[in-house]
């Protein structure tokens, strides 16, 4: 431990003394609970931890810098998209006048941020190639929900009532068939074929009049473009079943392919992902869904609308009754979404553009790199989209190192690791995606540091498999985690004081 | 350039090294049929003149409003170290943290957001976290099904309607039942739960019941009569909710007290601005014994391979990395930083200032009340509450109106909001926190009294 | 080097590449500059490093991780009081309404600033128990050339023009005669009693008809508080001399001690110390003076004045002709005076006076805590008030292990070091300030890790000689960075792009 | 309690570990005589209210006009990434960078501030750093005489009005002799240096000169003869100092190519918000020649035990804490976290962006000049100039009074600012940078004609 730099911490229930606190609101009259039936009253205050303001923010400050983070250094985690996240993005968001709106504002008072919504529809739709978007998901997962319940109540207004399959390849996010389960369907799982992509005769076996959907990310899992995508789509609806699109790897497509155009249904975007609002250490995000004209009855209310006057308006309660309802409260995750427009309006058509080429360029020549090293396994060899695929699968078997360890093993090289294990069809898989915001002094140092843990696996295998040396802490005891949760702090009796009037 | 690093020569680099000479050669696996039309978008903008349009846009809202509105958002005091403690990158720029040896920051302010949120609500586990108060809501509605493997839902109409509205979306998908519990419709309990038709409805052998969703305090502001109905709800084998407001849990009776299984509730009112209705942050707590049926994220205390205390996420196979289709639930990216954002202020304020906060609350609600009252509008209900409640005025669409006009947010019209409960259909739904003056008070009083007069005696306007 | 972490940093520089660039401003008409004459246009664009906003927030940030920081833990220096910056300052600091105020902006649109100025006058009026106070110094040696100037001003405006003298007792802080000599005055270096605290006859014998004016610390650098001083000023009015006080060490006598009262005649106040504006790494700060009535009229030029109608306004140029004149552009550091109003505001007269108790009461104890455990010379073994020295001489004489050795050692602990060395009449001086708000928790710890450090120095004098082992960087030639000086980056030619257009 | 840790028993504990019962017995050492009476101040305040109180101040504060004030303090375009580093706990809760081992960040930010002046001013040694732009142009004069060994500094009265009334005090203070260099007072180069009365001055070899002292660009915006003072300046044995304002070196010829042995400034320009006058960054820069000259911190690369590079506070034998009395200055307290600001500001514009800036600036200049000329108010001066220049109008109090009413902030009127400067008594100074628009143009020429109508042809007034 130094006087800088990170340092594990007492968890804020150990700082706590009871009397200790920094007054930040007004006392309150002594009679301002007397109203309160006493059945309803708490009899015992909550024992929250008492601290002052310089105890907690030094916690918080100090717990951060046990964080990795895009401000600190590169990510290259495949299929998560962590590119850089801008700062007058944080400015926008916080602009009085968008962050203490009210979501039950009437709209007379509410014209500069539905506005903004609306103008962020306009511009997913062109990105999208589709007819209508909604703004309401909170994330992927949550709008693959609502593409999947709009497909479903489509199919339904249709009186085709007997589609229950969801088509999912195996490559596929475990988000997808657990979608797929929560709108109340089946999954049925596809395997990939040898090359990664789709395997055009499966699916084809596999698509009947009980298909509701098929779900295909694209590019894929693996980071390549379905080529056969086109086929496919043909296939799917002619059995009368829809496409989604997973657009969480949209950032590999931009000005290049718009899924609506090429016959996809519906899709999401992950704003996290592709459009830079902050991941947060897990969320929050957005999943704006695109849908095509056929669709555009179903999507969640309440939808943002611009009257002729150039007025906009949300619908009211129970306008439109072929919604599927609401996804949730309000009407979106507004905070996000001001981030995301700033983030397309700094673009514009051109930037967009830009960001694709960027970011598949970078992809490539750090595969380009890893290939010519022989260090890793390269699967899948031709050209990549914004991710590719490496393995540790000959490393393991000739040293027994294995993913898992290089991955512990760059966080001593000043790295995250990237995704590991995903897909789950590779073995000894790792998902590397660099994004267009790394420079290729890092692409450069990343590969050699890849290639080094390589040579170590040779030449010192336990130095990896014990990595990480030099983080916070070593590895953990997972497995301990699980058998005896511990989830909470539980304040010892007497942690607390009565509040003093 | 926004702000990719490449120069050209670096790109040129690039190409060289992959033998090619356009970046266009990188898209040759897209079909020429499959490829798209340019975007038909706006050039870039410079930061500066984007700032511009932002400030423009954000100008052409009114947040400067007296405003008495809450139904489900609130307005609370933030202190400025909160907003300074989000903003530093290490915390916002940072992934789920999967590689928990450089992110034990992440993962301790999730465990002691557990803690905490199990400290106010009385529960054991709580889960980091959902999109929402409604969607954390639909999870634990979900919950109970899966728990008690029956697919029958009650939910009491005193919940907010947004909530009953996502319910009813998740429970349609999913082909579950949801059923409404109507309100009292008059006496000393008028607007609250009726607890004789939940008795029935439980009673109903045919249909077991998985869980019964109940709300404390109410959309409509009202406590809730929750220990009886929990009795009511274990003694027909269902679990029991509470949809929770966390404020309120300063001085109110914890879920965990009254015996709810699972709480859920809307955490934005723990110094989240209110920007427009998100991000918010989606409570779920529960009792040990549902641990393996709360969807969402969890975090464990744990030792790394030296002794040293660390933290990890853990119970992972609920999840759907893991489970795919046998998952708790499809989310993924969740709420963290909202959760980080409620733990600093709840260390912020600690438990006298979160009570503090509660009884000022109920204190300027009890002032609104009474300036209401002197220029005759009355509340509609009689039960108690704690900051926010239902005053009848005549024609409430136009008053609302012509207040706005004059700068006050008269709380929420609930014949729009509400359009199918008859019983409100004169009510606005007003609420008071902390930050309400007493000028903002007397203001609406005062609007109230001279719009109740115009509406009475309209100058040449249909009655 | 980990994931997660402080790690040195290229320079700048060293990112730069031409062509980088993040935009932020929009391009110019091409003709711009076409009325610039050629002589005076710059021939070359300066090589400033070219990079984008990726790359330059991530130096940053990492950087700033290279820090100890009052938000990250204990800075236990004496003279300097450390204290907590609280977070509401900086909000308000930033509010548009005072940060985006123009200097010159007419007194009608400036109202809401020059009240809030006036407003912190007042209070330092009340806190100082003197008559008039001057925010224009933007330090307190800046404060000191003020006071002094004024003191000669006042020397002048009698007829008096002999009085060349300024005594300073030989504890005093560099800054003292340092000013004197930019004030055009002598030094005149008296030696500290043996107890630490003035030494009466020395300053007698030394005040005559040419002293213009003593500058007493009080309490003094020792963290003693000046008992004599009432007979010190006596005899300093006696001969016609001023009395200034540094009041660097204001922190301990908030409330107990108003110099004003006392008979002070002038004396400056560190917003930075006292009423914890940020030190910044460095600065900025400020330095209001007080002053006794006969010294109003020499107070820098403008002032804040408020008008009968309870309007404010600043004295015009050339208002007031007894003043000494300007000591800096426009009206003072008024954001740093925003940050310490919010400050008084919170406290309030009966906040003032606690804050002067903990801090004096935590010192104490610290010294109570050092002195019990016999590791430490105690010089000064009475109650002192908000610091105290403690000395390493003993352990030196044994084991060679210097006090510079041990604060470099307490860096390894994960505390700053105290103020070493300082004041120069205490041999191996360590002056602690624990200030008020660092918890006991804290000072229990840091007690503890100096007598542990004192242990090591017997058993293990090496780890402490060779310290610090666990901090971003080992310890530094300085004797090379002062014989080969190298001050600044040295682009390479070629280090830049000419502009596009 | 506002900040403060200590519980009642923690104080309890503290005052038995020293035998105590009260804390007044620490206190005993103030002689009776000489305590204290008590403080008469309000009452402590809680945050809410207190931002309650601040807002309100600050909201009477008007920075919403059409404001085309310079003079000294410019509006400038600032990222928000700029004030997002600068409220890291890391940076500005340090202390001054006394143990280099856990202060490299404040230490290499401030070697990358004296690296981009030094290439901005064209000098070798750059001091980090000084109050504001006055204090370090009369550090920059004392620097002068402290290197010649002489006493008497020749000063433009084209400089700063400001600097010059400081430089007096400080020279006065220190019994250094300072004279005023006039303005030419007609023809092409009115209003700048009169560099034939410098060239008298400079030949008087009973009173030798230590230093000359020019603006570029000038106080009225005019651009100054540099090189040929610089000349004079030094064929009679002087130093010749430039005040320069950094934006502008940009696109004008840098000190060091024209002569200058000393630049100083001041850097509130590079981003740092106007905050009604500091803090403020003074800069000074020198050539190597004056190095230990140089008043103020200075920090060098340099190598820790281990070789690895590492960067520390050097040459501090010129410093108060180790020369005392004999120190180069006094200062201790300096701006450091100002040049972190202008460091961050020029690393995220970049050589283009600052000379966008700066041309902006001058575009937008020129716009104003002919939409001001287009209702018949001319330029004062002939002379070239950047950004900046005065403008003639008659009666300028009253009209830019009735400017001020109407939202246009016309400037300075020079008659206030320079009363001794007869030759600009009819002249409002007017600046221009990127962020002026051409709707603030429109508006301040509308409202100019307008009010110079009325001037004209005034209403039942004095005329
Ligand atoms: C391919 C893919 N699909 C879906 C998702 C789910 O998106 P979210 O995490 O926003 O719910 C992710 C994100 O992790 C993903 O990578
Ligand atoms: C005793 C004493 N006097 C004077 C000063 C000088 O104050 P400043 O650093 O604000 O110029 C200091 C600060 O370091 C000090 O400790």
């Amino acid at each position: 431990m130094s006087a800088s730099g990170p340092r594990m911490q007492p968890s804020l229930f150990e700082l706590s003394k009871p009397g200790r606190r920094s007054d930040k609101v007004p006392h309150p009259p002594s009679d301002a609970l007397d109203r309160l039936p006493a059945e309803h009253r708490r009899e015992r205050p909550p024992a929250l931890p008492e601290v002052n303001e310089p105890d907690a923010v030094r916690h918080f400050v100090n717990l951060s810098q046990l964080n990795h983070a895009v401000d600190t250094g590169f990510y290259p985690l495949g299929s998560c998209t962590m590119k850089w996240n801008p700062k007058v993005n944080e400015w926008a968001a916080r602009l009085p006048g968008f962050a203490q709106l009210h979501p039950m504002a009437p709209d007379a008072v509410a014209q500069g941020t539905l506005q903004l919504l609306w103008e962020v529809e306009q511009i997913l739709i062109e990105v999208s190639g589709m007819d209508a978007v909604t703004l309401q998901p909170a994330a992927g997962a949550h709008g693959e929900l609502t593409g999947i319940l709009m497909i479903r109540a489509y199919h339904r207004s249709r009186g085709d009532m007997d589609r229950t399959d969801v088509l999912v390849p195996d490559s596929a996010h475990g988000t997808n068939p657990a979608t797929a389960t929560m709108a109340g369907l089946r999954t049925v799982s596809i395997k990939a074929a040898p090359d990664g992509g789709i395997d055009l005769d499966a699916f084809k076996a596999a698509l009947g009049p009980t298909t509701a959907a098929v779900m295909i990310t694209n590019p894929s899992t693996m980071g390549l473009f379905e080529s056969r995508i086109g086929e496919l789509l043909e296939a799917v609806h002619a059995v009368g079943a829809l496409a989604y699109m997973d657009g969480a790897n949209l950032n590999a497509i931009l000005g290049r392919f718009k899924p609506g155009e090429a016959g996809f249904d519906v899709m999401h975007i992950n704003t996290h992902k592709t459009f830079s609002t902050p991941h947060g250490g897990g969320g929050p995000g957005a999943g704006p869904v695109a849908v095509v004209e056929q669709l555009a009855p179903f999507l969640p209310a309440p939808r943002v609308l611009r009257e002729p006057d150039g007025r906009f308006r949300l619908e009211a309660v129970g306008e439109r009754p072929t919604s599927i309802g609401r996804m949730r409260s309000f009407v979106g995750s507004t905070g996000v979404l001001v981030r995301a427009y700033a983030y397309l309006r700094t673009h514009g058509g051109s930037g967009l553009a830009e960001i694709t080429d960027d970011a598949v360029l970078a992809a490539n020549y750090l595969k380009g790199r890893l290939a010519a090293s022989g260090a890793y396994d390269i699967p899948f060899p031709g050209v990549c989209k914004h991710e590719f695929i490496a393995s540790a699968s000959s490393i393991k078997k000739r040293t027994g190192v294995r993913t898992l360890d290089i991955a512990k093993r760059l966080l001593d090289h000043g790295f995250h690791a990237p995704t590991v294990y995903f897909p789950l069809t590779v073995d000894e898989a790792m998902l590397i995606e660099p994004t267009e915001t790394e420079s290729i002094e890092t692409l450069d140092a990343f590969a050699d540091a890849l290639i080094a843990i390589a040579q170590e696996a040779d030449t010192d295998p336990d130095v990896v498999k014990t990595a990480p040396h030099t983080a916070p802490v070593r590895r953990l005891d997972e497995v301990g985690a699980a058998r005896n949760p511990n989830l909470r702090w539980r304040p010892a009796l007497g942690d607390w004081t009565p509040c003093p009037d | 350039m926004a702000y990719g690093p490449h120069t050209p020569a670096d790109r040129r680099r690039m190409l060289a090294s992959l033998g090619m000479q356009s970046v266009d050669e990188l898209f040759a696996d897209i079909p020429p049929a499959l490829r798209s039309t340019p975007l038909r978008l706006d050039p870039p903008e410079s930061e500066q003149v984007l700032m511009g349009r932002l400030a423009n846009l954000a100008g052409r809202n009114r947040v400067d409003l007296a405003s008495f509105l809450g139904a489900g958002a609130y307005r609370h005091f933030s202190p400025p170290m909160v907003d300074h403690m989000l903003l530093r990158g290490e915390w916002y720029t940072a992934y789920t943290p999967y590689q928990p040896e450089v992110s034990q920051g992440t993962l301790q302010s999730i465990y002691e957001y557990e803690s905490l949120i199990a400290e106010l609500t009385g529960l054991d586990v709580v889960s980091a976290s959902h999109y929402d108060g409604a969607a954390a809501t639909a999870e634990a509605a979900l919950m109970t099904c899966r728990a008690t493997a029956r697919d029958r839902v009650l939910v009491s109409r005193a919940v907010h309607p947004h909530y009953r509205e996502v319910l009813t979306t998740y429970f349609h998908g999913a082909g579950l039942q949801v059923e409404d519990i109507p309100l009292v419709e008059d006496g000393p309990a008028a607007g609250t739960t009726d607890l004789a038709h939940l008795e029935r409805a439980l009673a109903d052998a045919d249909h077991p019941v998985a869980g019964v969703v109940l709300p404390q305090p109410s959309f409509y502001g009202l406590l809730e009569p929750m220990a009886e109905a929990a009795r009511l709800a274990h003694a027909a084998g269902a679990l029991f909710v509470a949809v929770i407001e966390p404020v309120s849990l300063a001085v109110l009776a914890p879920p965990g007290a009254y015996g709810a299984d699972i709480a859920a509730g809307e955490g934005q009112s723990l110094g989240i601005p209110p920007q427009y209705g998100g991000p918010y942050l989606g409570i779920l707590a529960c009792t040990d014994a549902l641990v393996r049926q709360i969807p969402g994220r969890l975090v464990g205390m744990t030792t790394d391979t030296d002794g040293k205390r660390a933290y990890v996420m853990t119970l992972q196979a609920r999840e759907q990395h893991i489970r795919r289709e046998k998952a708790a639930s499809n989310i993924c990216t969740n709420q963290t930083l909202l959760a980080l954002a409620a733990t600093v202020w709840l260390a912020a304020l600690g438990p006298h200032g979160l009570r503090d906060v509660a009884a000022l609350g109920a204190a300027k609600a009890a002032e609104l009340e009474a300036a209401l009252a002197a220029v005759g509008v009355a509340r509609l209900h009689a039960g108690a509450y704690l900051n926010e409640y239902v005053v009848r005025v005549p024609n409430p669409v136009a008053v609302h109106r012509e207040l706005l006009g004059n700068g006050v947010l008269a709380g929420l019209v609930l014949a729009e909001a509400v359009p199918d409960e008859p019983s409100v259909a004169e009510g606005l739904l007003v609420c008071a926190t902390e930050v309400t003056t007493t000028d903002e008070i007397s203001a609406f009083a005062r609007q109230l009294q001279s719009a109740l007069a115009v509406t009475a005696h309209p100058v040449g306007g249909a009655a």
